[in-house]
């Protein structure tokens, strides 16, 4: 039986088990410099991961060190399982976003079901509950012969996962377009909420503070990279092991409660889910962290198949496991936890003072390494990149061959972008938990911080088609959209976490994609206070070399001191005044009337986004709803005024009288900065008194059964419904 | 002709169900169980009644439907009517 | 007055449910736990939401077959008031208290929305503060929410008036025989429903039509 | 010894996953298919070796855990090693 482990280390390691690896021939010599010699075939197993981009940031690292982190409301800023903000009275929100895409793709169901169960995993480890799941997908073409199947599979595993464990999801967002076809996204945000004095980290202290493994068995789950060469040691199986990873979310509950008692004594000194190259990375970064060493022993890893070698425990990606360091002593009460929630519990190791991580089993000593060049020895490339080319502002003349207005409205509304999501969201369990006060459909989820009068607006944003024709503009888009979301509910944008999808990064075009999406968002989020606490990046979504459009999702998280203050994005009466906040100036390009009534996909500008404006109008958004001004608030964005006002007609099925009027560009362009506000006529003078130089426009009253457009197009709020509705039905249908 | 199909979890795929069956097997009292591992079965009534082609077609459906070979097999039974 | 929210791994709306009984009782229920053999005397019992051990196999089997069970069964049976919501409901038929099975929507998905209810049955200890064939509006969130069972026993359910609630015919969102959301033992003190009235309990989560399940055994048990 | 357990709806019992496949194998062209039910594979690996003892055990899970016999049929097959 230990014929295999010796039999592993004693490969000679060529040029092609390198490859294999993943390393380029220089990274292989960075290694041996470090090593001092050749690495052995585990030890070169446990650089490949801690050294590949996922974990090393190696690509990016250069431009997110130019991202803000800083506030007053920032407690933990990026480098933690997840960002932590303050959100008053002793009370913290922990979350981040992160990507399971190439997983879903192989294997939708479960791939994104173990995506909701890491991110969970990532904010619970900070000692925090969760209290809400998102999600920002995006999908091929809706008629791409895959997407169908792929959308039924993700959506049916983020709702089992979620469902199961019992945290509401609230809310996310679902784009379509064929440079998804041969790559979808599943990004998977979580929020949870803790106490700022029970905040817990990574960071490993105390030489000689035992290593504890607890959560699920380990099984041969998820070793990428290297399977062949695993497959070939493995005696005990003649098939090709599959390398998915299987989610058990009853397990995740359990290991959540257990570990949130454990929490609730002083036992733990340090935590780190095992996520992407499990027992390696979460061992390294507790060590590194916490400026130690440590030591392992892999005979006492729970494991769930026979014969497994060090290699494949090292680089296991089992899921549903944690890693912590204990206070010495404390064993005893922290095994009694795991082992009444039915748990495997093992202490693995212990902290040294050698800067080393030194791994054995069955005896011997496996792997010796240092663990500085490990955690941050990867080299960090300053990738070369083409900025992408300005964009020619939009061709009006293509508005010769435009439809009337009534005919391009109908066609928004049924489109892959607009259409509604309830086919998608029914499917998750979007209550659970009791403190759900706006669940999926509005502008932002709104959830209860339980047992207080305040709340958490969150939401998920970014538009890949302007992000595409012009990355600077886009990057900042995303950002200044979920800060619109979250002010029009009347909650004060915090801080916001991302996860960055791009195309491969060795073409310097992805990179310029790359780098100009990151100044964006950068800039935007110095401008509106609203820093990056957390976040993740997954590089190389491209099949045959056809990558994605550049994809970075925002996730943005504010807070509501009062929660009976906030307002919905749909109309609440008859004879309400309407108005619109912000300046009209048109801009089609890259809009979503662009692209599906004129059915043109020529890149032009997206609208340029004027950070100054959008802090003034969404101070000015907060201000009116904390005053008990506003009815309704609904923020600008896809397909403009037209399809923001049939947004909030259609919910409620009460019509509108619209008396401004201008063409197609007027309807439907895009500009930034602006929102739908809606107030009880007694409360018109009001707001119109306090709106001072701000551009507010009083553009109809609300009532009856269609909407009406300037005299000239009249439609049944009904029918706008029903083509709203229908759309994600049918499709799923066929 | 009926037939049956066998899907089951390939080895190595973490099997929460069945484990969770042998746990509570376990606490009914039940002893010396080893392993369960949960599949389906799938019955299937065809107007095909050359056997040939009709496990041809089912192998077909497997593919394309009824397993997700990604982490299932499947194994293919004619009930002789 | 006792009650208990009994705790199964995998429950996931037990602390809901027990917001609820702390708000209509003024004190916090027992949260007894799966493995407990023993169970204080309580006058109710609520068997709450959630995947109890997963759902794995079955939904509410193992938790059926679960030790603490033996005492609900045994107090239900002097006469304790029993509420199964959801995952609660299936628990309750798994272990006989009540006929009948929960099977896969028809839909074949998870739903999770708004239903709205007809109140068929408001004698049971329960129902007593809705007023008979009252509409009400109450969320469902499950997968096996499809009530089924032989004719025999949905004759029986109908001529001893053991049905507590239907969906309204067009906003049945399972499948379920007769529209059935709820159903009562004889006596209707155990009743089981697919719909969570917990979640609907407050103005803040957007209505206040499940509160009175609650505050109506409260009353009805004091 | 091993055992594999199959567990079937009863007759009458509407299977809606057996017709979504039936409908789903329609509408990828395989045509000549009367009717699909759907039920459950349980392999057990028991550590009893006299057949009627293990069978008698197994019968015994059936009833009490593995199916509902309200809906469901189990039959029993041992897989001689
Ligand atoms: N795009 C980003 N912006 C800000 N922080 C990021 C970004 N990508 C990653 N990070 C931060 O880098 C750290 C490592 O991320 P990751 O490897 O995804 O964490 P984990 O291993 O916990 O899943 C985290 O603290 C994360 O928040
Ligand atoms: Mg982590």
């Amino acid at each position: 039986m230990s014929k295999s482990q010796s039999h592993i280390n004693d490969t000679q390691i060529t040029d092609e088990i390198v490859a294999e690896h993943g390393l380029t021939p220089d990274e292989y010599q960075m290694v041996c410099d470090h090593m001092g010699r050749t690495p052995n075939y585990t030890e070169l197993g446990v650089f490949s991961v801690m050294w590949s981009e996922h974990c090393s940031y190696k690509s990016s690292r250069k431009w997110l060190k130019k991202l803000p982190v800083d506030g007053p409301q920032v407690i933990q800023g990026p480098g933690e399982n997840a960002g932590v903000i303050d959100i008053g009275d002793g009370d913290a929100a922990v979350f981040k976003m992160e990507s399971h895409n190439h997983p879903s793709f192989i294997e939708p169901y479960q791939g994104a079901a173990t995506g909701v169960g890491g991110i969970m995993r990532d904010v619970f480890t900070m000692g925090a509950r969760p209290v809400a799941n998102l999600n920002a997908l995006r999908f091929g073409q809706p008629d791409h012969p895959k997407t169908r199947h792929l959308v039924a599979g993700v959506v049916s595993g983020i709702g089992g996962y979620g469902n199961c464990i019992g945290v509401p999801t609230v809310g996310g967002e679902i784009n379509f377009d064929k440079s998804y076809n041969g790559n979808i996204l599943v990004n998977a945000m979580c929020v949870g909420v803790a106490r700022t004095d029970k905040i817990f980290y990574a960071a490993a202290t105390g030489i000689g503070s035992p290593v504890v493994y607890v959560g699920s068995k380990t099984g041969r789950d998820g070793i990428h990279g290297a399977t062949m060469a695993s497959a070939e040691f493995d005696d005990a199986s003649d098939e090709k092991r599959p390398t998915v990873q299987v989610g058990d979310p009853f397990t995740e509950k359990l290991l959540l409660e257990a570990c949130q008692e454990l929490m609730a004594s002083d036992a733990i000194i340090g935590i780190q889910d095992m996520g992407a190259a499990g027992l390696t990375s979460s061992s390294v970064e507790m060590a590194d962290k916490g400026g130690v060493g440590i030591w392992l022993d892999l005979d006492k890893v729970p494991c769930r198949e026979t014969h497994m070698t060090g290699y494949e425990m090292l680089l296991s990606e089992s899921q549903e496991r944690m890693l912590m360091v204990l206070k010495p002593g404390r064993e005893a009460e922290a095994e009694a936890i795991f082992t009444r929630w039915g748990l495997d519990f093992a202490v693995i190791g212990e902290l040294t003072d050698t800067g080393r991580m030194v791994v054995s089993h069955e005896g011997q000593t496996i792997a010796d390494m240092p663990l500085g060049p490990l955690a941050d020895g990867a080299p960090e490339y300053e990738r070369p990149y083409v900025p992408t080319a300005t964009a020619p502002a939009f061709d009006a003349a293509l508005l010769t061959k435009a439809p009337d207005m009534g005919a391009a409205l109908k066609t928004l509304m049924a489109s892959s972008e607009i259409a509604s999501r309830r086919w998608v969201y029914e499917q998750y369990d979007s209550m659970v938990m009791g403190d759900t006060l706006a669940g999926p459909g509005g502008d932002a989820a709104m959830v209860r911080v339980h047992g207080t009068d305040k709340a958490l607006a969150i939401s998920t944003d970014v538009t890949p088609r302007y992000c595409f024709a012009d990355p600077v503009e886009g990057g900042k888009q995303a950002v200044a959209e979920a800060y619109r979301n979250i002010s029009a509910t009347g909650a004060t944008p915090l801080a916001i976490t991302n996860c960055l999808n791009f195309g491969n990064p060795e073409r310097p075009e992805i990179m310029g994609q790359f780098v100009g999406c990151l100044e964006g968002m950068g800039d935007a989020g110095r401008a509106l206070n609203f820093p990056v606490v957390s976040g993740n990046v997954s590089l190389y979504n491209e099949t045959n070399g056809t990558g994605i459009m550049p994809t970075p999702a925002i996730g943005g998280v504010g807070l509501l001191k009062q929660l009976d203050k906030a307002v919905g994005n749909r109309l609440t009466g008859n004879g309400q005044v309407i108005y619109l906040l912000g300046e009209t100036h048109g801009h089609l390009g890259a809009s979503l009337y662009q692209r599906d009534v004129l059915a043109n996909d020529t890149v032009f500008a997206p609208p340029p986004v004027d950070l100054e404006k959008e802090a003034a109008h969404g101070a000015f958004v907060r201000a009116a709803i904390d005053d008990g001004l506003l009815a309704a608030a609904h923020d600008i964005s896809d397909g403009g005024l037209a399809v923001a006002i049939a947004e909030m007609s259609i919910g409620p099925g009460i019509g509108a009288n619209i008396t401004a009027d201008g063409d197609a560009a007027f309807w439907f362009g895009e500009d930034q900065a602006r929102y739908i506000l809606v107030v009880e006529t007694d409360d018109a003078v009001a707001l119109e008194a306090r709106a001072g130089d701000l551009p507010l426009t009083r553009i109809g009253t609300s009532g009856g059964t269609d909407l009406q457009f300037a005299d000239k197009v009249t439609i049944s709020v009904a029918e706008l419904h029903d083509l709203n509705e229908g759309w994600f039905p049918a499709l799923m249908q066929g | 002709m009926k037939a049956t199909i066998h899907i089951t979890l390939k080895n190595g795929v973490l099997d929460p169900q069945g484990k969770a069956i042998e746990n509570a097997l376990g606490q009914l009292g039940f002893g010396g169980v080893n392993e369960v591992r949960q599949g389906k079965l799938i019955e299937v009534d065809l107007d095909e009644s050359d056997p040939a082609k009709a496990e041809a077609a089912l192998a077909e459906m497997c593919e394309k439907l009824l397993a997700n070979t990604v982490i299932e097999n499947y194994q293919i039974h004619l009930n002789d009517a | 007055m006792q009650a208990a929210v009994i705790v199964f791994p995998g429950s996931n709306c037990d602390r809901d449910v027990a917001v609820c009984l702390e708000a209509a009782m003024g004190q916090a229920p027992l949260m007894a736990w799966h493995g407990d053999a023993a169970l204080p005397k309580c006058d109710l019992i609520v068997l709450p939401g959630g995947f109890s051990y997963g759902d794995y196999l079955r939904c509410g089997s193992m938790a059926a077959n679960s030790p603490i069970m033996r005492e609900v069964v045994a107090q239900a049976q002097k006469g304790a008031a029993v509420l199964g919501i959801c995952n609660g409901f299936q628990v309750l038929t798994e272990c006989g208290l009540l006929p009948g099975v929960l099977m896969q929507n028809t839909g074949l998905n998870f739903v999770c929305r708004n239903t709205r209810l007809t109140v068929t049955n408001n004698k049971t200890a329960f129902t007593a503060q809705y007023a008979a064939g009252e509409e009400i509006t109450v969320p469902v969130a499950h997968n096996e929410g499809n009530y089924f069972a032989d004719d025999d026993t949905l004759k029986q359910l109908q001529d001893e008036d053991r049905i507590a609630f239907t969906y309204a015919p067009s906003d049945n969102p399972n499948g379920a025989c007769l529209d059935i959301a709820g159903i009562s033992d004889k006596a209707g003190r155990i009743v089981g429903m697919m719909p969570h009235p917990e979640r609907r309990a407050e103005a803040a989560l957007g209505g206040e039509d499940g509160k009175r399940m609650f505050t109506g055994i409260v009353e009805a048990l004091s």
